[in-house]
């Protein structure tokens, strides 16, 4: 299988989209000319051409609009927003419109629609650029949210996320774009709702997402050192979740660590956390901890982003401290 | 034509008809839409409708005369004051009536409400209430069109409010530059709820606010089911044919408060009384009386079956079963089985 | 003591601050003229005149960013959403801007800022006009969240809102407005982070804010029938969160359910779950459990909104089976 | 004046000095500017300043010019693009660098970044990374001080790519309609990251944009210091007045990519070469030249003054400390001691 980076993991999902499927369209800022700020896009506006690759007006309400609205008469938009950042701009469309328009018409209309967006932390774009709100569009019903992890996971669930026949937010990693894995050639769909175990252990599950779960698994390398055997459960998607998966791999270890880059109160681990002690509270033998972000605006020194984000060192600390 | 706001076009005769319009179909509909109104207002009065419910009486000129120029495949977005829109359109009066009472024979199955209609069958696509909020949507639906090399358009019907929200800006501009096939039609009203345009805008006059998008953009009388229709069909016709958007800005007025909860404390008296004078059913009708089109006893059958439209619609709602409680978690997704 | 509704408790606190500070004007759509959405302000304009009371276009985001430059140059807005709904138009001023501002200027600015809106559903408002999103703002750092469920609270937190030097969202439960209570007429203060005993108990503790804790308390009645003696603990604020006397209940009944109308997954009835079980594993004697919306958009119909929403009966049984 | 867009306005000389206008001062503002930038990009390249990076480089005119014209206590209120718009107030050069570098000394604390530069003292109020984001927040300064009755006023500059956004239309109309004491500066350097103005906006002349709001707005010269300076001057004191809001469109560009991560490949090279033969720096050393106000010699002088300023503030952004990881919860409410 050929080594590809995460980042031309999701050009290939895209261009195979576009080459295959006449409906697909994909709309953003400086998706064109510039070549997405990203470079996910690049040269795609040259291969494709203005119908199937549009630049957009910086007017992220009308784009995801005008998403929703070609979704319902029938096409395929891809809408890129470059940043979960500047989704907050358009979130009134995410949650009010392409979320409900299914239930509210009584299924006449649907939104497939895929919403694709770099959220996360860590290269010092201070505090407006630098946030992680995937918890909030996984409380939405009539949304599913997808957070890749690895490039094989970014072609696989980018491919069904247009099989989709409902919206998707699809939130990269920033920090995992040049990250390289082994990547089929084939297209190849991979299901929502379904985790990946990234590296089985009998001692503690490390639950993680999008980048979290490279944390997690360098943390259980640590930890092995120390006789402890952790599992690593990649989610893949947050809605839908996994549940199962999740409380198999507790009623296996006994204790589980959520590891986000967002902050923690009010967060999505905190979803997790009640989840495994509602369904699993007799297999528990320590309460479920979560390892967050700070509850802090990101500051832009890179020391004390740093201190911000957890750590696989604070992984390590509070596994130990578990078992 | 600007002084048109709040001083009503009293002067202005009834405009002359549009080649091959059905007069007389026109007139029908805008009594279908009072009646049914009126009748949606005593059953909510009586218990039978609850939550928002937002009367289109007066208005029924803009969505009459408008809709009946455009196609019957061409898209409608609307606003959540869009019972008249829908009528307009040809969706049942029971259906919709049953959709005011929440019942399983509604448009929208009893789960969207007054202010969520939609009939995808009909082109029909809603019924919104987040105000501005389905511009952008709209402007999807003509976008989609072009795309696909269709002649098939959209129409989107505004508030006065929503001018000034982002969302209209975002919407208009993108329209433009992409010359989508797309009509909006701004019902100007005068008032956002309790607030007069004139507090708020900085340019009252509407369709200059469209004109800075190089927009082609007009005021039409509102009142007048003969002008819309007009002044839709030359524009439909334009965008139709690929030339970019239109904007017309209505000139209009409710005769009543802006939801069944408004006391309608705002509007002076006198301003709601001149207004009424313009009611577009009587005007039309005393032009067809005068033309010898129709004669009284013509109108008064036609108020009758206006009035048993509306009543049938009220009995076929009344005698409408809810929609099942195990249907509460449908639809959120695709299901087995679901296109 | 008066017995007055919350609506007028809202007014009474209001109509104080204008009296007494100089700084303070409201902002929001239909304020004045209309008297406001819910008649909170009604006869502000005329007692109080335009530059006091402004009526604003609709227009969310300039609204409550301009609240924000007006509280950052030193004067105390209020501005009025209407509903918790239409704040989503609004969202990127709170979070990147109110919330963030003091971090990020290292504590050059600050914006004392009150945003008030309506939140929660039952009165057949449709999917668009029935949500309760206050666990997205619990979610942000920078902001204080406050959901009063009685007069009492309404007044109070209000008062202590405008003596906030931070932002803070103000969510009113509109199925609450005309509920009355006893009300001091002189000004008082209820402090953040200060959760209220509404009933003492040993065998369960009920948790809830706004709405929910009238629900909780009348489940509680009915428990008392079948020998169940509930507490319930009335949260006030959101953020900061009382913690301590969460735990402090929960120390003595061992057991803890939490009502919502909010939707379940990723809601804020997540994390209490999770910081119970986090912080008094050991004194649970069933897994923390969570009565909450139905995860659908709501429904227009007036029996498919009730079933779609949390009920007596159904925290009657959820605790029975925990007992 | 809209041919300028794309065309630069090689053809205008140089204007003439608005009255009492310290020419000198002027050049070594921009000079100052320039050599800044130019030494932020180098610590960028070695790796002292991270994260994104955005540089006025060219723009220089359109922020020495209109701040020069106001008063140190008007409000600034600015884009990530903004360190050329802090120099001009009379920030510490040092200090900004050192905010760039992430150093407790900077102005923000090292909290801020290069997109958050903030000195409340000198009324300079960021620095925002939102597209328009920060235009509400500055007609909210103004409303204040509006309210105060001082005659205190705001400027707030944004990017030309912020014109179609909601937050701008929503911004301009609040400002007309309560005729807020403030003067919006769209610096139109044809760009927005990648995308050039004209495929993306309905109306390519951005003050017509504004005028669509009954705002008083014009068009000027961004290249040239002395007219801008010119423009602001009067427009400030009809904007003091009481007058209500104005706009300029101050067409300009930057001789640079979007940021130090855009390897600009979008524009043409000649394009960018068109340009740069209009440096406002090198046009207002030949106007002083010509007119004998300096001699070679002393614009080599004011260049080394640059230098040193720019190198000196590198130096203390390098000697200075880290903030303590201690303060990392600091300052997100309001703590015990604060103002
Ligand atoms: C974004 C948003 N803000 C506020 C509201 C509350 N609201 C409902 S209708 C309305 C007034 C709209 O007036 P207009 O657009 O003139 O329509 P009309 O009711 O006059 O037909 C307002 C403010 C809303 N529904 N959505
Ligand atoms: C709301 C929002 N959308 C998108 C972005 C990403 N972005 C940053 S700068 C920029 C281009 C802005 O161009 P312009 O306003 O012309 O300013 P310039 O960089 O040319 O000075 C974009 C799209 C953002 N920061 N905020
Ligand atoms: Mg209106
Ligand atoms: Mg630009």
């Amino acid at each position: 299988m050929p080594e590809i980076t995460y980042r031309e993991a999701i050009r290939q999902a895209l261009r195979y989209q576009l080459q295959h499927d006449e409906r697909v369209f994909l709309m953003g800022e400086d998706i064109g000319a510039y070549g997405g700020s990203y470079a996910v896009t690049r040269g795609f506006l040259d291969e494709f051409g203005e119908k199937r690759v549009k630049d957009t007006p910086i007017a992220e309400s009308v784009i995801v609009g005008a998403g929703i609205g070609a979704a319902i008469a029938g096409l395929k938009p891809m809408v890129e927003l470059m940043t979960i950042n500047f989704s907050l701009l358009a979130i009134d469309q995410i949650v009010n419109n392409a979320a409900k328009l299914r239930y509210m018409s009584n299924n006449q209309v649907h939104v497939p629609l895929v919403i694709r967006m770099a959220g996360g932390a860590g290269s010092q774009l201070g505090a407006q650029h630098s946030q992680s709100l995937e918890s909030w569009y996984a409380h939405i019903p009539g949304l599913q949210v997808v957070a890749p992890a690895t490039p094989y996971d970014a072609k696989g669930l980018l491919m069904s996320a247009f099989e989709s026949d409902d919206p998707v937010i699809f939130i990269e990693h920033t920090a995992l774009y040049p990250m390289k894995g082994d990547v089929p050639e084939e297209p190849y769909y991979l299901p929502f709702g379904k985790a990946d175990v990234a590296r089985a252990g009998n001692d503690v599950t490390l639950i993680g997402h999008g980048g979290s779960v490279h944390q997690a698994f360098r943390a259980a390398k640590q930890l092995e050192a120390d006789g402890i055997d952790a599992e690593v459960l990649n989610l893949r998607t947050l809605r839908p979740l996994d549940t199962e998966a999740i409380l198999a791999s507790v009623r296996k270890t006994n204790r589980a660590i959520i590891i986000e880059d967002d902050w923690q109160f009010g967060g999505f681990g905190g979803e997790v956390a009640a989840i495994i002690q509602e369904r699993a509270f007799d297999d528990l033998d320590a309460p479920v901890m979560r390892c967050s972000g700070a509850d802090v605006p990101m500051p832009y020194n890179g020391a004390l982003e740093q201190a911000a984000l957890p750590q696989e060192a604070d992984i390590v600390r509070l596994a130990k401290s578990m078992v | 034509m600007a002084r048109m706001i709040d001083r009503p076009p009293s002067s202005h005769a009834q405009s002359g008809a549009a080649a091959g319009v059905d007069r007389i179909a026109l007139l029908q509909t805008m009594m279908n839409i009072r009646r049914f109104e009126e009748k949606a207002a005593e059953m909510y009065a009586r218990g039978k409708i609850k939550g928002f419910l937002h009367l289109y009486t007066g208005e029924e000129a803009v969505a009459t005369g408008a809709i009946a120029a455009l196609r019957p495949d061409d898209y409608i977005v609307s606003h959540y004051r869009e019972h008249g829109h829908a009528l307009a359109r040809g969706v049942e009066p029971e259906r919709i009536m049953a959709e005011l009472f929440g019942k399983a024979t509604g448009v929208s199955g009893g789960r969207g409400g007054s202010m969520h209609l939609f009939d995808a069958a009909k082109s029909f696509l809603g019924g919104f209430a987040i105000v501005a909020g389905h511009m952008p949507l709209a402007c999807g639906l003509a976008l989609a069109e072009q795309y696909k090399g269709t002649d098939r358009i959209a129409i989107n019907f505004i508030g006065d409010g929503s001018v000034n929200e982002g969302e209209f800006h975002e919407a208009l501009n993108l329209a433009s530059v992409w010359k989508l096939p797309i009509i909006f039609v701004c019902e100007n009203n005068l008032y956002g709820m309790g607030t007069s345009m004139r507090r708020v805008s900085s340019v009252v006059e509407v369709y200059k606010r469209a004109q800075a998008y190089n927009i082609d953009a007009e005021q039409v009388d509102g009142m007048d089911v003969l002008a819309m229709h007009k002044a839709v069909s030359r524009l439909a016709a334009k965008v139709r044919a690929g030339e970019g958007p239109a904007f017309i800005e209505a000139i209009c007025f409710r005769f009543r408060g802006h939801s069944m909860a408004d006391a309608d404390l705002y509007r002076p008296k006198e301003e709601v009384a001149r207004w009424k004078k313009l009611d577009p059913i009587t005007r039309l009708s005393k032009t067809l009386l005068d033309a010898r089109e129709v004669a009284a006893s013509d109108l008064d059958a036609m108020h009758a079956r206006a009035d048993a439209v509306a009543d049938d619609a009220a009995r076929f709602a009344e005698e409408s079963p809810n929609p099942p409680l195990e249907s509460l978690t449908r639809h959120v997704y695709k299901e087995p089985g679901d296109a």
